[in-house]
């Protein structure tokens, strides 16, 4: 999950990493009551970077400016996002910038401090010269002067920034995070450091012993664990095939499948694997019944491939649940296009067509249950992708 | 071999709903399960084991084990696994998903300390067919036979494994090191192993996007394995940037962290066929290969 | 540095230690603004334990009598102190109390988790209870869990318990306590568990990385690092002997000696070692000479022995501070008995007598030095304390 | 002997008022002091001693080194010691006051893992008369010989290694395991490191109230050591509950966790009298002991 510039600089101010004055603004009007001298700078509180280069970012010198930015900026959709408040800031005099972070390497399993001499809004030039600091063993304030010191400081900034790096890091364990991030950390003509832009991401997972963390963003996560998603991906906008698979290898495998047999794909269901601790045998079959009515709201679905490899629940149970799904009287389908304005409800039109490819006990009874329903059931992987590409020709055809 | 029929095996977890339906299947397929933990509900039974609140107590009365399989809920593992290695248990399987990051990333440090094995977390655990099951792996698509099977991923595994069986290759252990972003164990040390077991002729790896696990395996697959490995890499139609399911499988390349390509499909397939490594098509194309390297005499000499 | 109930209660709030609505109770008019439901507990803020037996706490009704007790508590001395404030508390029907606790073991260098099943007023009952785990290494959810089973709890206590000693032994880890203590913890009939009483300490050298902490105990602190105590302890009141010594086992062996030589010793005065970071020549000279000024206050005092073993001052330099001492014009002294009631200024009496033992460099020129003024010198520490035995028996004599 | 003339020594927090006054008076006394660190100073030179921001720097710089002397302030000490163990240094010799305890329980338990030997904190360090220094025992009043000298203080420890010089009776190697609470290295670990050292004849304790060292070093020295052993206890007439200046020398039975009467002076003398061992009752008998210990045959065979 990610945090909004302001909402990574509250948690900064809590750990005494150095930043500005700041306020937020909900509305224009609000800057009548800023408590921070001028001049500001106003900026667009958005989850998408690079604000700065469409307008996002503005300096204004009185009220009347301001009001004026601030009506603009929250008039400005950024790559699609409108911004829900703008974050008014004093203005800090850098002589340099530096960009700092700390991530989690999944491949040597460690955290990483990186740091580079070139921050700012040029992105490639901090990669350059960046310098990495994986903690191995607990952590320890002189692995951040490690940092430093690859970054080529010296003096007084060894502690000025390796202090900062320290408290980032204790955010970056305290809070379960992903990434933190600052780019750039200001450095004044005194010395002062100075964190002038911020990116916190909360690791998903973690996000239940974090409450007030979770709180922050009110929008649909795109994906939660124990839960089917909010929305379907959409991955060809003229498809009219979706899967449904349990296990995320598996829909990806049997996306594959489709692909390679020139298949157009325009949804996947990954209804979910049985490695939650609280997964019982009702859960899968629940996950297909609401996948299968997820999937066929969408209009343009015109097969569904359902591919469910079984650990404990028998194929039996599955297909019962699929069946019942079918004999249902029709819903009302919307159709979902890319854009909402295409939003239109039809009533009464007719289920995709469905083949079934089940693997586990209980077939025989699967495919009798399964027998006196429009469901093509397969044994195999590769019969089913050819059943679904025939399938799918005839109804172009 | 790690994992034998004679190994003395606890479930951490065990009156969890997944620990309720899988420590009886574990039990049938012969794994020898002497007891249970669920801290507040000792003195209970599970088709017949015996449940205590801590470790400790379980070892003090029902003696010395060899593995633990955790089904504690996620942010209760760590302190599971802990547990287990305070009390001298050197293999611990987790089965659960949702473990936030840097808890494993504490009990990974705190494994290569004291030198203990970890599958998981969100895995299937460890199968050897025929003998013993530690996890969730579904007995029936297995057979005892010499194809080492080692993945990063549940139902996929399944399917492959199935594909093998129908095909006659049996396997002589199935492993999958699990899906999420952090893993207690990884593709070379499991690839060690199945180099190292008499029982395995060829070694399967099932792969996917995200990471750079494949990438690392190939590497060393041409550096340190002598036996032949076939490859399958789940995800070339995979859209970028899109979690797939489970946090393991993202291309992300997050604060310049990793290379632009790595991680996709397409960088891991080439990284296995630089490796000299025979690269599966689709699932059924694996038994498929596996023949026909079980044909042609070993490439590499012992 | 020890806390009050009430500080240790409101960090036990802080991180999730269940506790009953309370409210600071300043003056007993507070007690009309009461938020919490009578009846109520008001307890007394002091330092020192066992003040249910003295009277410190009671159990109230209504406002009335709630005033009433508030200003008899407030008026009752407990061993000598007086509250400043007062703890009005919701009751707890318990029915079972246990005893729980973190401290640092500095023998085994570990922290130890202590619990016992008989909690409450009577410790010995606690103590012979008594179970104890050592957290040996990282802290991790079943230490706290082993406790509980050690200490013979079952079922879903086991987890509401080790819950709170794992919130223990974080704000012991966190806020660096060389104590935390709740006695007892109530448990009431649906199982639910309450801290019923607090007590935390906090170790002293790490005070200065917790100011929030530092800044809630306004007394003088007994003994603070890198100064000289703001008074001196009392040995014998009959004494009539001062000792001061740099270091404190010798400042020990020093006493020791006084006192088998059948020498009364009134006070004594640890001038520190020179293991401070930022330890300088200059800090002991200043040390002795603020020392002397210390000891010669008290006119019963009529003897110093300073006894000063040097690492790096060279004793004529020390002698030198001794020497000026001895020809500044006499003070005010002050007689500091064993009550403030016999606090008086004598004028113009004359300083006690010195008997100086110095080892380190430059012994000759601190002899030269010293023998133009009235204080005695001597090589070895046996012979001083012989001379300092000769000098009291002629005062006395 | 771990400590020898030949050992490299690095100097951490060397730009510290006391690393500034005790630096060049080691180096005078002829230990090997090759570089020194003070985080945000580096470049500067102190008694022709370079200085660096890290210890990596200097280690790269100036070769491998054997020991730190730490002077670095409290609150910096556990960061300095951490990183000298990451770079491989295991002998540590902190000389600061003042270091939170509960840092020490985290560097001991690394210390542990790692097999680093950590005198003090609060202690004036090793000297080996007439080789070398490490701290800040001023070297006067040490005299080469063959008394082992280990005490938890600083100038009572002058006081008797005076003692002893002026009856003749030289130090091999002097130590304080330091004055505070808790402490990085243990009166048995140095008892049987002078037990084994070969120039080590008499060994002489110097204890003081507070804690249970001295009765665990009475029953150590009992069980273990062969060597003759001297010991003195300073505090029978110290107050009881008053801090006599340190952490360390303060009688207390805090939350039952000592007996009421552990740590007083009575404790301490019973207990080495126990052991066999002889008590001296003031620092000038100690040498009258040593002698008299030096003329009869040893008691324990080897």
């Amino acid at each position: 999950m990610d945090l909004l510039e302001y909402q990574a600089k509250d948690l900064f101010r809590e750990v005494g990493i150095p930043v500005l004055p700041a306020q937020r603004i909900e509305r224009p009007t609000d800057l009548k009551a800023l408590k921070i001298p001028y001049p500001i700078v106003l900026k667009s509180q958005v989850y998408i970077g690079e604000r700065g280069r469409v307008g996002g970012i503005r300096f204004v010198n009185n009220t009347i400016d301001a009001i004026a930015a601030a009506h603009s900026i929250f008039n400005l959709s950024i790559v699609g996002e409108y911004p829900k408040v703008l974050l008014a800031e004093a203005k800090y005099d850098t002589q340099q910038e530096f960009y700092l972070a700390v991530v989690l390497n999944r491949s040597i399993r460690r955290p990483v401090l990186l740091g580079s001499k070139k921050g700012g809004i040029d992105v490639q030039n901090a990669i350059d010269e960046m310098q990495h600091v994986v903690v191995d063993q607990d952590f320890s304030s002189f692995y951040a002067r490690r940092l430093t010191i690859k970054m080529g400081l010296s003096g007084d900034l060894i502690n000025a920034v390796s202090d900062v790096v320290e408290r980032m890091y204790r955010l970056f364990i305290d809070k379960d995070l992903d990434l933190v991030e600052i780019n750039p950390l200001g450095v004044n003509a005194a010395g002062e450091v100075m964190a002038l832009d911020g990116k916190i991401s909360v690791n998903d997972a973690a996000l239940g012993r974090h409450p007030a963390l979770a709180a922050l963003d009110s929008r649909p996560r795109k994906f939660v664990l124990d839960r089917l998603p909010d929305s379907l991906t959409t991955i060809d906008t003229d498809g009219q095939i979706a899967v449904l698979c349990n296990g995320a290898a598996l829909t990806m495998a049997t996306m594959d499948l489709v692909s390679q047999s020139g298949g157009k794909l325009l949804h996947y269901l990954n209804i979910g694997s049985e490695t939650h601790h609280d997964w019982q045998p009702d859960t899968l079959c629940d996950r297909v019944d609401q996948g299968l009515k997820m999937l066929s709201q969408n209009k343009q679905v015109k097969v569904i491939l359902v591919n469910l490899v079984g650990g404990t629940v028998p194929s039996d149970r599955i297909a019962t649940t699929i069946a019942r799904f079918l004999q249902r009287p029709p819903a009302p389908t919307l159709a979902i296009g890319a854009h909402k304005e295409n939003l239109r409800i039809s009533r009464g039109s007719a289920l995709p067509k469905l083949v079934v490819r089940l693997l586990g006990t209980g077939m025989d009874e699967a495919k009798e249950i399964l027998a006196v329903t429009p469901a093509l059931v397969l044994d195999d992987l590769d019969s089913a992708i050819a059943q679904l590409i025939t399938l799918v020709k005839r109804h172009e055809g | 071999m790690i994992f034998t029929p004679a190994s003395k095996v606890i479930v951490q977890g065990i009156l969890e709903p997944l620990g309720e339906v899988y420590t009886p299947l574990m039990q049938n397929y012969g794994t020898q399960i002497v007891a249970g933990v669920s801290p507040g509900q000792g003195g209970q039974l599970l088709a017949g084991i015996p449940v205590f609140d801590m470790l400790e107590q379980a070892i003090s009365k029902m003696g010395a084990v060899d593995t633990t399989v955790i089904f504690s809920p996620p942010y209760a593992a760590l302190d599971a696994a802990l547990e287990a290695i305070s009390v001298g248990i050197r293999q611990i399987v987790l089965i659960s998903q949702g473990i936030p990051p840097l808890d494993m990333v504490h009990l990974i440090r705190k494994a290569e300390a004291t030198d203990t094995l970890i599958v998981g977390p969100n895995s299937p655990g460890v199968i050897v067919p025929g003998q013993m099951l530690l996890g969730i792996h579904p007995p029936n698509f297995y057979r005892p036979g010499s194809i080492g099977l080692v993945s990063r991923n549940g139902t996929l595994t399944y399917e492959v494994a199935w594909a093998l069986s129908q095909a006659g290759l049996g396997q002589s252990i199935a492993v999958s090191i699990g899906g999420d972003t952090i893993l207690g164990s990884t593709f070379p040390q499991w690839l060690q192993i199945l180099d190292e077991d008499p029982q395995t002729d060829v070694i399967v790896l099932v792969g996917e996007i995200g990471g750079d696990c494949e990438e690392v395996a190939a590497h060393y697959i041409a550096e340190a394995i002598d036996k032949p490995v076939i490859a399958y890499v789940a995800g070339r139609s995979a859209p970028r940037n899109r979690r797939m399911g489970h946090a393991g499988a993202i291309i992300d390349s997050q604060a310049a962290d990793l290379g632009p390509d790595l991680g996709t499909a397409e960088s891991k397939i080439s990284a296995f066929k630089r490796a000299g490594i025979l690269v599966a098509d689709r699932p059924s194309e694996i038994p498929e290969l596996v023949k026909r390297i079980l044909k042609t005499p070993a490439k590499k000499a012992m």
